[in-house]
C-alpha cells in the first residue's frame, strides 16, 4: 500500500506540470496589462511601464514559465499582483474555508441522498421512488446560485433565522452561517448522489449474494445494511470523491453569494483581475488537492472492498481484467 | 408413497413475471413431491423454470416482476405460501437452505467467509453465545474441507470450488431438512465437479437432508439422484425413478435430451437431437407445451394440456402416448 | 490420405502480467491433417483458447511456428496474413458476444464477403444472394436476413457465426467451445451441422472444449492440456480406452454419464487448477498427482511417443 | 406467432425506442425539447422572413419608463429591467440556451470520441499520453478553467462555446475509453480481426457504434451540464453579451432585481431548469432505454 | 475635535463596534500601493494626510500640518502639529512627511497625485517646504488625498513591505486584523489629536453581492453599506429601520469616441450621438433616479465645474446631424464596456437609444484589465468609462482625459488632440490665481461640448444605507468616509 502511495504521489508530478503548463500559457493568452490591473487606470505611462519590468512581463513566456516553476520547486508560489502578499499563505489562508464548505455541502449531500436513493432504488417504481426521482432531477436542474439567491431571500431575509453572508464565529456562529451555503452547495450534489445510490444499489440488488443472503433468513434490514449498502456504497464513495474534488474549486459561485471568505472567490477575483500568480498558485494547490483527494479516495475503496485492497497489497490474483487494465 | 415420509408436496404451482413485454408463464401447474433424505433431480433447459420453482419454494421470486399465481407448497405440514414474512424467515437457512449456481457471485465479495457463515448460524439460533456461533461457524468450515484458519479471508481470495464450498458450509450450518441447490457445479470444471458433488452427497446422507438438485446435466442426475423431475416451459412433463427415467423414458421430450448427448460409453455416427427450440414463454402454445417440436404431436395434443398419466407406481408421465402405453401395458 | 494442412512447432505464449510473466501456452507442437479434426481439452485457464488464437496470430507468438499449408505463416507480413484469413478463420464460445449487436444477420455475414474484398458494396444482389445461400447452408431461415442477433437465440446466433466463417471458405476452422453454451438439445443440432459441413467441404476443425464427451464424438485425434502445456496427444479412441497420463484418468473418471448403471472408479484430485504465472520447472501437474516422485520436479517433461500416434508427457510411462 | 414474427423485424432503434415510450416522465422531457427545438427553429425562421423586424422591435426594443412591470395581458411574462418583454425574450433566447449547449457538447464529444477511442483502442504510450492530458484537464475544476479561459480570449459566443467545450473533453475521452476497452476484448472484435479488418473498420464500424449509447445518455447529460455552465460564466459576467436574449444572463442581470419582481428571475430560472430537466430525464430514460442490461 | 479625555465608546446605550460593508475587499494596507476605494475606506482611517478637505464643503482644512503657507507659486510651506504619535508610540516629525511624501512619489501605484512635487526639504523638526517642479494650482487639494498619507519612517525602513499587512499610521483607528475577502477590523486610536473616536471597534466586512449587502443591512448585521445597488435603493428608502444618505459623486460616467476612427472623427456624428441620449430617462429609470444628467466630465462638486447645461435629447434632429455627416443609414459601432453589471446596464440602455437613430451598437463587455489596455491601444470604437475627480479639482480630470500628451494609458482615450483645449487646460492647471482658473475652465467647458470628443452620460450619486440608530454619519462624494464620529446606538 505504501508503495502504491508513493508511486501515485509521483503520477501527479507530470500532470501538475501540465497543469501549471496550461494555466499559464491560457492566462498569459488576457490581453490585458497587468501592469495596468493593479495601477489602475489612472496610472501614468512611465509607471506602467516600470511595473511592467518589475514583473517580468518583457521576458519571453517560457522564460518566465520557467522562472516560474523554479521558485514553485523551490517551495515558492511567488507574490500576487493585486496585493503584493505572498500566494501560498493567502491560498493556505482560505483553503479551510473552502475546505469546510466543501465537506459541509457534502455532508448534506450524503445526508440527503444516500437515504432518499436507498428508498427510492428498493421501492423502485413506486410513488416515493418517482416522486424523489423527479425531486432529485429537479435539485440537479437548479442553477445554484439561482437557488442561493431564493434561500437567502426567504430564511434570512423574510423569516431571519439565519445569517444572509459572511463566516460566522464561534461554534454556533459558524454552523449557523454554514447552513446556507452547505445546503446551495449540496443540493446539485445530492441529487447526484441520490441517482448514484438508486443505480448502484439497483445493480446489487440484483446480484446473487443478495439472495443467498435472503435465503439464510436473516432480516431485511440486515439485508440492507450489511450486503446491499457495503457493496452499494463503492461506486458512490468514487462519484462523491469526484464531486468533492470539484466542489473545492466549483464553490465559486456559492462563495460569492454567501460572501464565503474561500479559495473558489480568491480564484475568481484572480482571474478577473489577471493576478497571474495567484491563479497559478490557488489553481496548482486545487489540482494537488483533487488529486489528492482521489487517492484518498482510492484508499478508502481499499477499506470498503477487500478485492482492491489485496491487489494492493501486491498478492496473487491474477484476475485477466487486472492484467488489461 | 407413505404419507409419514413425506417432507414437501407442491401443488398446481403457477408463478409468472409480469414484465414489460408481456407476461412469462414460468411455471404453470406444477406438482411435485419430494420424501424426507431422497434427492430428486430437476433437469431442464434454460428457461424451463428450474431457478423459479427452487425460488419460489423459499418465496423469493424477485417482486416485482415476480408472482405467484396459484398453488400450495406444504412444508411440514404448513403451507409456506400462506405464512408470514417472520415465519417464512424462520425456515429459510434454518430447515430450507439454498445453494444458488454461481459461486463466483453467490457470496458478498466485502464480507469475510467466517462472517457469512456465522450470519446463518446467528439467525437462527439466537440463544448461542458469541463464541459458540463461532465454532459452529468454524467447524462448518472444516466440514467443508477448508481450514478454519482461513475463514477471515475474503470470497476473491478463494477459487471457484473453494467458494461453492463455503456456500455449501452456509447451507448446511444449521442442519436444514431441505437443500435446494440450483445448478451447483455448472460454473465449475469437471475434476472440480466431481469433488464437489461429491461432498455434498456425502455431507447431505451424513445430516439426512432431503435435496431437489437442479441441474441440465443428465449425467450429474445419473450418479446423484433417486429421483428425477423432467421440467419443460414450466410443467413437469415426466417424474420418476432413474431407472424409470435413464431405462424407460416415455415422454419424446425426455428421449429427445437423452438422444442429444453424445455418449462416451457407445459409439455414435449422429446425433439425434430434438427439432425446433423452446416456445417463448409468454406466447405459450395452448395444448402440451412440447407439441410443436413434437413428432408425434396430434391435433389433439395442441388443444388441451395432457393430464399426468401414472405409467408405474413411480412413474408418471404427462403425454397421450403414455396414455396409449398405460392402456397396453 | 493424411496430408497435413498444420505443424505446430515449439509455440510459447506467455503475457507480462504485474504479477510475473503469465505462460498460457508454453511449448505446444503437434501436427493436424487436413479433414480431420483435433480435439484440444483442459480445465477453463489451461490455455485452450490462448492456442487457438496464437495459431490465428489474433496473439502474435511469443516464441515458436507455425505452418499452414506448408507456408510459415509466424514469418508473414500483416498484408500477406490478410490474405491467408481466408483459409483460417474461427468460431467462438459464446454466441452473442461475437456478434456484433449492431449489425443484422445478413450484415454480419456479408462483412466477412466485403473485408476480403470477396464482394464489392457495387455488388450488392450477388452479396445479397450468397449471404442467404450460406444462411441456408446453416439452417437459418432467409426472414431473419434484417434481424439482429439479440432477438435470436443461442443456437441461431451459433448458426450466424458459422455461416460468417463459411462465407470465406475457409480450409481449416479453429472452433473456440463452439457449443458449450448451449442446452443440449441445440447442443446436438448445431454438432451435426458442423460434422455436416465438415463432410461437405472436407474442413479442418481444431476443437477446442471442456466437454469430453462432445471431444470424443467430433476428433480424430485429442490434446489434453494441462496449465499450457499438453501432457497426452492421442487418437481419440486409444486415448479412450488407454488414458496413460494421471491427470487425463482423472479427467475421463470424473466426467458423469448419463446412466444410472454405470460404475467408475474415480480418481478424485485436490486442489484445483492453479495459475500457470512463473511455473516451476517440472511437470505442471506435479502438484495435484497422486503418483507424484521427485523425477517430476527436475526438469520439464518432454512428450513421448508410446504407442503410434500416443504421446505422453509423464514420467510413469 | 404472427406477433412474435413481427417482433422479429425490430430495428435495435425501434427497440430503443419502444423502451424509451414506456418511460412517461422521459417522453415528456422529450416533448418538452422536440417543441423547444420547434420554438427556436421557428423564431430564426421569422428572423430570416421578416429581416429581424420581431426581433428588433420586440425582443431587443426597450421601453424604459415601464421597467420591471409585472404580468399583464399584454405582456404574459412581465417586462424586465429595461422594459423588454420577457415572455418575446424568453422565446427568443431558446436558441441560443439550447443551441450553445448542444453545439459546444457536440464540439467536446466529437474531440472527445477521437481522443478516446485512440487511447483505448490503441492503449500503452498513446493511451498513457493521451490519458495523463485528460487527467490534466480533469484535475482544474471545470468551472474554473472555462472561467480562464474566458478570461483570456474575451468573452464573446465562440470563446464560451470553446471554454465550455474544452472542459467536457476529459468526461467524453474517459467515458468513450471506458466503453472501448470492454467492447475491444469482446469476441466479435477478435472475429472481425481473423477477418481481417484494419483497425479503422474496426473502431468505426465495430467499436464505436457499440459505445455509442452511454456517450448519447453522458452527450444528454452534458448538454444539460452545460447549459448550466454558460448560466453560470453569465452569472460571473463573462456569457453571452447583451442585449441579445439568453436565459443564463436574462438571469444574471435580473439578479439584482430579484427582490422588485419575483417574474424577472423566476421566469428564466424556471426556463433553464425546466429545458435541463427535460434533459436530464430524457438522459435517464435514454439510459434505461439503451442499458442491456435492463432488457429481460 | 470631541472631548480629549473621555472615549464615547463607553457611554452606554450605543455599540462598541461599527459594522460596515462593502463590495470588494482591502487590496493593500500600505496607503502608497492600495488605492481602490474599498482599500482606502479602510486605510483611510489608519493613517492621515497633510491636509483634508472637508466632506461637506469641499474646502482645504489642516489635518497633520496644523496650517500652511504658500510662499510662491511653486513652493508651499506647512507647520506640522506638535506631539503627534503614530499608533506604534513612534512621533511624528518633518522626517516622517518628507520620508512618506517621497515614498509616495517613488510608488508606482500612486505617484501621480503627488509628482508634481520637486522637491520636500525638511526646514525644521515641525516644518517642511513642498517645492512644485511647475506652479500647479490643485497643490493642496492632492495632498489631502490619502495616497500622500504620512507613514512612521523608522517603522517602515525596517521592513519597507510592513504596511502591506501591518499599517501603522497616525489615523483615529488602529489595525487589528485582516482576514482577506472576508474583515478588516480597527480599533480606536485613544491619543487621536482630536480625541478618541466615538465607537471602539470598527468592521469592514466584504460582500461581493450587491443584494446581499441590503440584505445585511436590512437583518442588521451591517450598520452601514456603502454603494448600494440601484435596484434596491427604493427598498432602503421605504424601509423605515433604515436611513438612506445619498450625495452627488465625484464620478462622472461618460462615452469616449475615438476621434481616430471613421466616422467618429467626424464631430457632426458625435454631437448626434450626443443628442441621441436621453440621459435623463437613464437617470429616472436605469440609476432608479439617483444622480443627475451629466454636462461635464467634471461633477458639479469638483472645483472648476462650469455648466453648459445638459445635451438636449432629441432624436430627430440627432438624425438630421447623421444624414448631414453623410450617414443617412447609420452604421455599425461597438461600444465597450468592463464587466461591471451597472455599467453594463447604461450600456445596454444607450445601445437602445442609439438604434433609434439608427446606430447599431454592439455592446462588448470585457473584463477590466483587458477593458483598459485595448482602450488605451485605440482598439475601440466608444468606450463607457467613470472618472473620479479625486482630487475635487477640476485639472485632475481635464488635464488627464483631454489634453494631448494625456493620450492613451494616462486617460485621453477619446484621443483628442484640440490647440484650444490644450491651450485651456495648462492655463487652468499652471495658474495659482482662481479667477485665471475659473475663466479657463468656463472656456473649456464651452469648447469641449462643441468638440464633443465624449458624450458625459450621468453624474451619479454616491449612496450609503445606514441602520437608524447609527448617528453621525456624513456622506463623502469622494466615496469614502472617517467614521470616527459615527456611533450606533444599541
Ligand atoms: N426476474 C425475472 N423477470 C422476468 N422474467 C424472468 C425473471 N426470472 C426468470 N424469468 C423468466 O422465467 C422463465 C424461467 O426462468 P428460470 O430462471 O426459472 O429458468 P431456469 O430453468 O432456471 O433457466 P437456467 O437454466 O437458465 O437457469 C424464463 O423464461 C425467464 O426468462
Ligand atoms: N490477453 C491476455 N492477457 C493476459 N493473460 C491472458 C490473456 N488471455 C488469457 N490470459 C491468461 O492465460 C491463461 C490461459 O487462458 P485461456 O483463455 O487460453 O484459457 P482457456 O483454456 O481457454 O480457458 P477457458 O476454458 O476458461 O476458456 C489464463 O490464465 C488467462 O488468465
Ligand atoms: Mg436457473
Ligand atoms: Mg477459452
Amino acid at each position: 500500500m505504501g508503495k502504491y502511495i508513493v508511486r501515485r504521489l509521483l503520477m501527479m508530478i507530470p500532470v501538475l506540470l501540465g497543469v501549471t503548463f496550461i494555466v499559464f500559457f491560457i492566462m498569459s493568452l488576457t490581453p490585458g496589462d497587468p501592469a495596468a490591473i493593479i495601477l489602475g487606470d489612472q496610472a501614468s505611462a512611465e509607471s506602467l511601464a516600470l511595473k511592467r519590468i518589475e514583473l517580468g512581463l518583457d521576458k519571453p513566456l517560457l522564460f518566465r514559465y520557467a522562472t516560474y516553476m523554479g521558485n514553485l520547486f523551490r517551495g515558492d508560489l511567488g507574490t500576487s499582483y493585486r496585493n503584493q502578499l505572498s500566494v501560498a499563505e493567502q491560498v493556505w489562508d482560505k483553503f479551510p474555508n473552502t475546505a469546510l464548505l466543501a465537506i459541509a455541502g457534502i455532508l448534506v449531500a450524503l445526508m440527503i441522498g444516500i437515504p432518499v436513493g436507498i428508498l427510492s432504488a428498493k421501492k423502485q417504481y413506486t410513488f416515493m421512488d418517482n416522486s424523489s426521482m423527479v425531486l432529485s432531477l429537479i435539485g440537479v436542474s437548479m442553477p445554484n446560485f439561482w437557488l442561493g439567491l431564493l434561500l437567502s431571500l426567504l430564511f434570512a431575509l423574510k423569516l431571519g433565522w439565519l445569517p444572509s453572508q459572511g463566516m460566522g464565529s464561534g461554534f454556533w456562529g459558524l454552523l449557523r452561517s454554514l447552513i446556507l451555503p452547505a445546503i446551495t452547495l449540496g443540493t446539485g450534489v445530492a441529487a447526484t448522489v441520490v441517482r448514484m445510490t438508486r443505480s448502484s444499489m439497483l445493480e446489487v440488488i440484483r446480484q446473487d449474494y443478495i439472495s443467498t443472503a435472503r435465503a439464510k433468513g436473516i432480516t431485511e434490514k440486515q439485508v440492507t445494511n450489511k450486503h446491499m449498502l457495503k457493496n452499494a456504497l463503492i461506486p458512490i464513495v468514487t462519484a462523491v470523491g469526484l464531486q468533492f474534488g470539484h466542489l473545492l474549486g466549483g464553490a465559486m459561485l456559492t462563495e460569492t453569494i454567501f460572501s464565503w471568505p474561500g479559495l473558489g472567490r480568491l480564484m475568481v477575483d484572480s482571474i478577473t483581475s489577471k493576478d497571474i500568480p495567484m491563479v497559478l498558485g490557488a489553481v496548482i494547490f486545487m489540482a494537488v488537492m483533487f488529486s489528492f483527494v482521489n487517492l484518498l479516495v482510492d484508499i478508502l475503496y481499499a477499506f470498503l472492498d477487500p478485492r482492491i485492497k489485496s491487489q494492493y497489497k501486491g498478492k496473487k490474483a491474477a484476475s485477466k481484467r487486472e492484467v488489461t487494465v | 408413497m407413505s404419507k409419514t415420509e413425506e417432507l414437501i408436496r407442491i401443488e398446481d404451482l403457477t408463478v409468472h413475471y409480469e414484465t414489460d413485454d408481456g407476461i412469462v408463464n414460468a411455471l404453470n401447474d406444477v406438482s411435485l413431491s419430494m420424501l424426507k433424505g431422497e434427492t430428486l433431480g430437476l433437469v431442464g433447459e434454460t428457461g424451463a423454470g428450474k431457478t423459479t420453482l427452487a425460488r419460489s419454494i423459499l418465496r423469493l421470486i424477485p417482486s416485482p416482476p415476480g408472482v405467484i399465481k396459484s398453488g400450495k407448497i406444504f412444508f411440514e405440514d404448513k403451507d409456506l405460501l400462506s405464512l408470514s414474512e417472520n415465519q417464512m424467515r424462520a425456515i429459510r437457512g434454518n430447515s430450507i437452505s439454498m445453494i444458488f449456481q454461481d459461486p463466483m457471485t453467490s457470496l458478498n465479495p466485502v464480507m469475510s467467509v467466517g462472517d457469512q457463515i456465522m450470519e446463518v448460524v446467528e439467525a437462527h439460533n439466537k440463544n448461542l453465545s458469541k463464541e459458540e456461533m463461532e465454532k459452529q461457524a468454524l467447524s462448518m468450515l472444516e466440514m467443508v474441507g477448508i481450514p478454519s484458519s482461513r475463514s477471515h479471508e475474503y470470497p476473491h481470495q478463494f477459487s471457484g470450488g473453494m467458494k461453492q464450498r463455503v456456500i455449501i458450509a452456509i447451507a448446511l450450518a444449521c442442519n436444514p431438512t431441505l437443500l435446494i441447490a440450483d445448478e451447483p457445479t455448472t460454473a465449475l470444471d469437471v475434476t472440480i465437479q466431481a469433488q464437489v458433488l461429491d461432498m455434498i452427497t456425502a455431507l447431505k446422507n451424513r445430516l439426512n437432508t432431503a435435496m431437489l438438485l437442479i441441474t441440465h446435466d443428465l449425467g450429474v442426475v445419473a450418479q446423484n439422484c433417486d429421483r428425477v423431475a423432467i421440467i419443460y416451459a414450466g410443467q413437469v412433463i415426466e417424474l420418476g425413478t432413474l431407472q424409470d427415467i435413464f431405462k424407460r423414458p416415455t415422454h419424446p421430450y425426455t428421449k429427445g435430451l437423452l438422444g442429444s448427448i453424445p455418449s462416451l460409453t457407445k459409439e455414435v455416427k449422429r446425433l439425434s437431437p430434438i427439432k425446433g427450440m423452446m416456445p417463448d414463454p409468454t406466447d405459450l402454445p395452448a395444448g402440451c407445451k412440447f407439441a410443436p417440436r413434437c413428432q408425434f404431436a396430434t391435433e389433439v395434443c395442441k388443444q388441451a394440456v395432457p393430464p399426468s398419466y401414472q405409467v408405474s407406481a413411480t412413474h408418471q408421465v404427462r403425454c397421450i402416448l403414455a396414455n396409449v402405453e398405460v392402456q397396453n401395458g | 490420405m493424411a496430408e497435413p494442412l498444420l505443424k505446430v512447432e515449439h509455440l510459447k505464449k506467455y503475457f507480462h502480467t504485474n504479477h510475473g510473466t503469465l505462460h498460457a501456452v508454453d511449448d505446444v507442437s503437434f501436427t493436424l491433417n487436413k479433414g480431420e479434426t483435433l480435439g484440444v481439452v483442459g480445465e477453463s485457464g489451461c490455455g485452450k483458447s490462448t492456442l487457438g488464437r496464437t495459431i490465428l496470430r489474433l496473439h502474435e507468438p511469443t516464441d515458436g511456428k507455425v505452418f499452414f499449408d506448408g507456408k510459415e505463416i509466424t514469418a508473414l507480413t500483416k498484408h500477406e496474413m490478410k490474405e491467408i484469413r481466408r483459409d483460417m478463420q474461427i468460431i467462438f464460445q459464446d454466441p452473442f458476444a461475437s456478434l456484433n449487436p449492431r449489425m443484422t444477420v445478413s450484415e454480419t455475414i456479408a462483412e466477412s464477403l466485403l473485408i476480403q474484398r470477396l464482394y464489392t458494396r457495387k455488388q450488392a444482389v450477388q452479396l445479397r444472394k450468397r449471404v442467404v445461400e450460406l444462411m441456408d447452408f446453416v439452417g437459418l431461415s432467409a426472414r431473419l436476413v434484417n434481424s439482429y442477433p439479440h432477438e435470436l437465440d443461442g443456437g441461431r446466433r451459433q448458426r450466424i457465426g458459422i455461416a460468417r466463417t463459411l462465407a470465406l471458405d475457409p480450409k481449416f476452422i479453429v472452433c473456440d467451445e463452439p457449443v458449450s453454451a448451449l442446452d443440449v438439445s441445440i447442443q446436438a443440432q448445431i454438432l451435426n451441422l458442423m460434422q455436416d459441413l465438415q463432410d461437405e467441404f472436407g474442413l479442418t476443425y481444431l476443437f477446442i472444449t471442456h466437454d469430453l464427451s462432445v471431444v470424443k464424438h467430433l476428433s480424430n485425434t485429442i490434446a489434453v492440456m494441462y496449465l499450457g502445456q499438453v501432457v497426452e496427444h492421442a487418437p481419440s479412441r486409444s486415448l479412450f480406452e488407454k488414458p496413460l497420463h494421471p491427470y487425463t484418468q482423472a479427467l475421463l473418471s470424473a466426467i458423469p454419464v448419463p446412466d444410472p448403471d454405470y460404475e467408475v472408479d474415480r480418481v478424485l484430485l485436490h486442489g484445483e487448477l492453479t495459475s500457470p504465472v512463473n511455473p516451476v520447472p517440472g511437470c505442471r501437474f506435479a502438484k495435484r498427482c497422486p503418483y507424484v516422485s521427485d523425477a517430476c520436479r527436475k526438469a520439464d517433461i518432454p512428450l513421448k511417443e508410446v504407442e503410434p500416434g500416443h504421446f505422453v508427457a509423464c514420467v510413469l510411462v | 406467432m404472427k406477433t412474435s414474427e413481427v417482433k422479429k423485424q425490430r430495428t435495435l432503434a425501434s427497440e430503443t425506442w419502444r423502451r424509451f415510450r414506456k418511460n412517461k416522465l422521459a417522453l415528456t422531457g422529450m416533448i418538452v425539447l422536440v417543441s423547444l427545438v420547434l420554438i427556436a427553429l421557428s423564431t430564426i425562421v421569422i428572423d430570416l422572413v421578416t429581416d429581424n423586424a420581431i426581433y428588433n422591435n420586440y425582443v431587443i426594443k426597450q421601453n424604459l419608463r415601464l421597467r420591471l412591470q409585472g404580468p399583464s395581458k399584454a405582456h404574459i411574462f412581465g417586462l424586465d429591467e429595461f422594459g423588454r418583454d420577457i415572455f418575446m425574450r424568453m422565446v427568443w433566447a431558446v436558441r441560443y440556451s439550447l443551441f450553445m449547449g448542444t453545439i459546444a457538447i457536440a464540439l467536446s464529444t466529437t474531440v472527445g470520441v477521437i481522443l478516446g477511442s485512440i487511447a483505448g483502442y490503441y492503449g500503452k504510450v498513446t493511451d498513457n499520453v493521451i490519458m495523463r492530458f485528460m487527467d490534466v484537464l480533469l484535475a482544474i475544476p471545470s468551472m474554473l478553467l472555462a472561467t480562464a479561459i474566458v478570461a483570456a480570449l474575451g468573452t464573446s459566443l465562440t470563446n464560451v462555446l470553446i471554454a465550455i467545450a474544452i472542459s467536457y473533453v476529459p468526461t467524453f475521452a474517459r467515458t468513450v475509453r471506458a466503453s472501448v476497452l470492454t467492447i475491444k476484448d469482446q469476441e466479435f472484435i477478435e472475429a472481425a480481426r481473423a477477418m481481417g479488418a484494419s483497425d479503422f473498420r474496426i473502431i468505426f464500424k465495430y467499436i464505436l457504434p457499440n459505445s455509442m449509447a452511454p456517450l448519447i445518455v453522458q452527450a444528454t447529460l452534458g448538454v444539460a451540464g452545460a447549459i448550466l455552465s454558460i448560466a453560470g460564466l453569465s452569472f460571473l459576467g463573462l456569457g453571452i453579451q447583451p442585449p441579445t436574449p439568453e436565459w443564463g444572463s436574462m438571469l444574471s442581470s435580473a439578479r439584482s432585481y430579484i427582490r422588485e419582481g419575483w417574474h424577472i428571475t423566476v421566469i428564466p430560472g424556471l426556463g433553464i431548469m425546466i429545458t435541463i430537466l427535460a434533459l436530464n430525464v430524457m438522459g435517464d430514460g435514454l439510459r434505461d432505454a439503451l442499458d442491456p442490461r435492463l432488457k429481460n | 475635535g470631541g472631548s480629549s479625555e473621555s472615549s464615547t465608546a463607553a457611554v452606554t446605550g450605543y455599540k462598541d463596534t461599527i459594522t460596515v460593508g462593502q463590495g470588494a475587499d482591502v487590496t493593500s494596507f500600505d496607503p502608497h500601493i492600495g488605492k481602490e476605494t474599498p482599500a482606502v475606506a479602510v486605510t483611510n482611517h489608519i493613517f492621515d494626510t497633510l491636509v483634508d478637505t472637508n466632506p461637506a464643503t469641499g474646502e482645504v482644512i489642516p489635518q497633520i500640518a496644523e496650517k500652511w503657507e504658500v510662499v510662491s507659486p511653486t513652493s508651499y510651506r506647512f507647520f506640522i502639529r506638535k506631539g503627534l504619535t503614530f499608533h506604534n508610540g513612534e512621533a511624528l516629525d518633518a522626517d516622517d512627511v518628507k520620508f512618506s511624501l517621497d515614498r509616495a512619489i517613488a510608488s508606482a501605484s500612486v505617484s501621480y497625485i503627488v509628482d508634481f512635487i520637486k522637491e520636500v526639504k525638511i526646514e525644521d523638526q515641525y516644518t517642511v517646504l513642498v517645492t512644485t517642479k511647475a506652479p500647479y494650482g490643485p497643490t493642496l487639494r492632492n495632498l489631502a488625498v490619502p495616497f500622500a498619507a504620512i507613514v512612521p519612517k523608522d517603522y517602515v525602513s525596517a521592513n519597507p513591505d510592513i504596511l502591506k499587512t501591518k499599517p501603522v499610521g497616525t489615523g483615529p483607528y488602529k489595525f487589528v486584523s485582516w482576514t482577506q475577502n472576508d474583515n478588516a477590523k480597527l480599533e480606536a486610536f485613544d491619543q487621536y489629536y482630536k480625541g478618541a473616536p466615538q465607537t471602539k471597534n470598527l468592521i469592514v466586512k466584504v460582500i461581493p453581492e450587491a443584494s446581499q449587502r441590503t440584505i445585511a443591512l436590512e437583518t442588521g448585521e451591517l450598520d452601514i453599506v456603502y454603494d448600494i445597488l440601484v435596484s434596491d435603493l427604493k427598498r432602503v428608502r421605504e424601509n423605515k429601520n433604515l436611513t438612506l444618505l445619498e450625495a452627488p459623486s465625484l464620478t462622472c460616467f461618460y462615452i469616449s469616441f475615438n476621434t481616430r476612427k471613421a466616422p467618429f472623427d467626424n464631430q457632426l456624428v458625435r454631437q448626434a450621438i450626443n443628442m441621441a441620449i436621453d440621459r435623463q430617462l437613464l437617470v429616472d429609470t436605469v440609476n432608479s433616479g439617483t444622480g443627475s444628467a451629466a454636462d461635464e466630465i467634471i461633477a458639479p462638486a469638483v472645483y472648476g465645474y462650469y455648466s453648459t447645461g445638459v445635451w438636449e435629447y432629441n432624436p430627430t434632429k440627432a438624425k438630421a446631424m447623421l444624414a448631414q455627416a453623410g450617414y443617412p443609414n447609420g452604421f455599425n459601432a461597438t461600444l465597450w464596456v468592463n464587466n461591471n453589471q451597472s455599467r453594463v446596464e447604461m450600456c445596454q440602455a444607450i445601445q437602445e437609444m442609439l438604434r433609434e437613430i439608427g446606430i447599431t451598437v454592439k455592446v462588448e463587455v470585457m473584463e477590466f484589465g483587458t477593458f483598459i489596455s485595448r482602450t488605451t491601444a485605440g482598439e475601440h470604437d466608444m468606450g463607457y468609462f467613470g472618472w473620479v475627480t479625486s482630487t475635487k479639482d477640476a485639472d485632475y480630470s481635464y488635464y488627464s482625459l483631454e489634453h494631448s500628451s494625456q493620450q492613451g494609458a494616462p486617460g485621453n482615450r477619446s484621443f483628442i488632440a484640440d490647440p484650444e483645449v490644450d491651450r485651456l487646460v495648462m492655463l487652468g492647471r499652471t495658474s495659482a490665481d482662481t479667477k485665471v482658473r475659473d475663466a479657463a475652465y468656463k472656456d473649456l467647458a464651452i469648447r469641449l461640448k462643441e468638440v464633443a470628443n465624449n458624450a458625459p452620460i450621468i453624474y451619479t450619486a454616491i449612496t450609503a444605507g445606514a441602520n437608524k440608530k447609527t448617528e453621525g454619519f456624513v456622506l463623502d462624494p469622494i466615496g469614502y468616509h472617517r467614521l470616527e464620529t459615527v456611533k450606533v446606538a444599541k
